[in-house]
């Protein structure tokens, strides 16, 4: 049986119990998901409240990243069996999941979470997604700082 | 003399005020040379300049990589999805 | 805000979107989540397929393990936010979710990872539910291996 | 003598024939000694006496736990959740 993938740059509701049973195969016994959502108040560093964040991206090559880093985590953990990659974009409000990285493979000990774990890394260095923070004190950008090197 | 299509995003589409460009550039024109000429035709760039990255055709490119014929270039601030 | 905790031993399927949203605070911005789910296939050590399997649990016991499981990633990770643990139970089908461990944070290098792993690992050595395994060629009982130590 | 309850789960239940026994068992009885009274009783228990683990009032017991008046008592292989 082919493993699947599923890579998605979407503006619609993450559904994840339905995102994990696309890549759930007769073979598979375990699955870690990492999801990110939108922080209604921020306590650590430049402590703020958040209205809602707009999130924008370069299509094309969002959606060409996102399979590269499931290339990469394939040729990292072979023992993995299905992978999916999911970017919401538009404005999404405080509570609401962005962004959902799931690993399946037999077991649990087979990278399951090393993987999960390496994709939000790589999607957060590599993926051109960008997202605008509105507070009730104004808007601002949210900048990374990853610079890619050429070709990667 | 090239057409490239210039794709800006995030901070950098705020000040260039528009989100694709269509420019023609002399042949052997790099990445360096053409954010060089984009300072000078958006002056507010010049803050952004050391942190932008450049994406030739989708692929992330280097400094003095060459731009081909009909490239589409993007370039943007540090990605922050997730 | 209190931090939530919910533990749930259910017959019902698990509804991961819901659970997630009951964990999900205004400070959280990260979750890690693992579930397990019935292999028709398995191919390691003893190859073999399945039909379902019967879960069965001591149910008051399993619940206060379950319990002392999220207590002691507490203890282990004092910023993680949210924890579910939740074990389904009866007989389930191959690709359906048997359990789910999730826990949230402010930011995914909180230890949401480790915190699900270790949960994961706790529930499978002390909380006491057991399935019984049904074939083509038969059932059989799966056995762990842990000893839990008195009070432990 | 005290009165206690005994629940079997997964192969010792199946072993046992029954989910619940009630007993009366001696003041001062240990958690051993009341797995060998079984043993006797439930013959086929001997070949997982071993690998046994035992709960009082819903809490892990050492074999030589010695038993209060109304205990819970579980017996069953290691669990095998998740």
């Amino acid at each position: 049986m082919d493993f699947p993938t599923i890579i998605s740059l979407t503006e619609s509701e993450l559904d994840l119990g339905a995102l994990l049973a696309q890549i759930t195969i007769p073979t598979t016994g375990a699955a870690a998901i990492f999801t990110g959502m939108v922080r209604g108040k921020t306590s650590s560093n430049h402590p703020r409240e958040t209205n809602f964040l707009d999130y924008e991206a370069y299509q094309p090559m969002a959606e060409k990243k996102m399979h590269q880093v499931a290339e990469e985590i394939r040729e990292k953990w072979p023992t993995i069996e299905g992978i999916a990659i999911v970017q919401r974009i538009g404005r999404l409000y405080p509570g609401t999941p962005t962004t959902m990285i799931a690993c399946t493979s037999a077991h649990r000990n087979n990278g399951v979470f090393e993987a999960a774990r390496y994709g939000i890394d790589r999607l957060k260095e590599i993926v051109p997604v960008w997202k605008k923070e509105i507070g009730p004190d104004g808007e601002e950008w949210i900048v990374g700082h990853y610079h890619p090197r050429p070709g990667e | 003399m090239l057409k490239v299509k210039v794709m800006f995003f995030a901070t950098l589409r705020d000040y260039v005020g528009s989100k694709a460009i269509e420019m023609e550039i002399s042949s052997g024109t790099t990445i360096q040379a053409l954010t060089d000429l984009l300072v000078v035709k958006y002056p507010r760039l010049e803050k952004v300049k050391d942190s932008m990255i450049a994406a030739i055709n989708r692929e992330y490119a280097a400094d003095d990589q060459i731009i081909p014929e009909d490239a589409e270039i993007a370039l943007f601030p540090p990605v922050s999805g997730g």
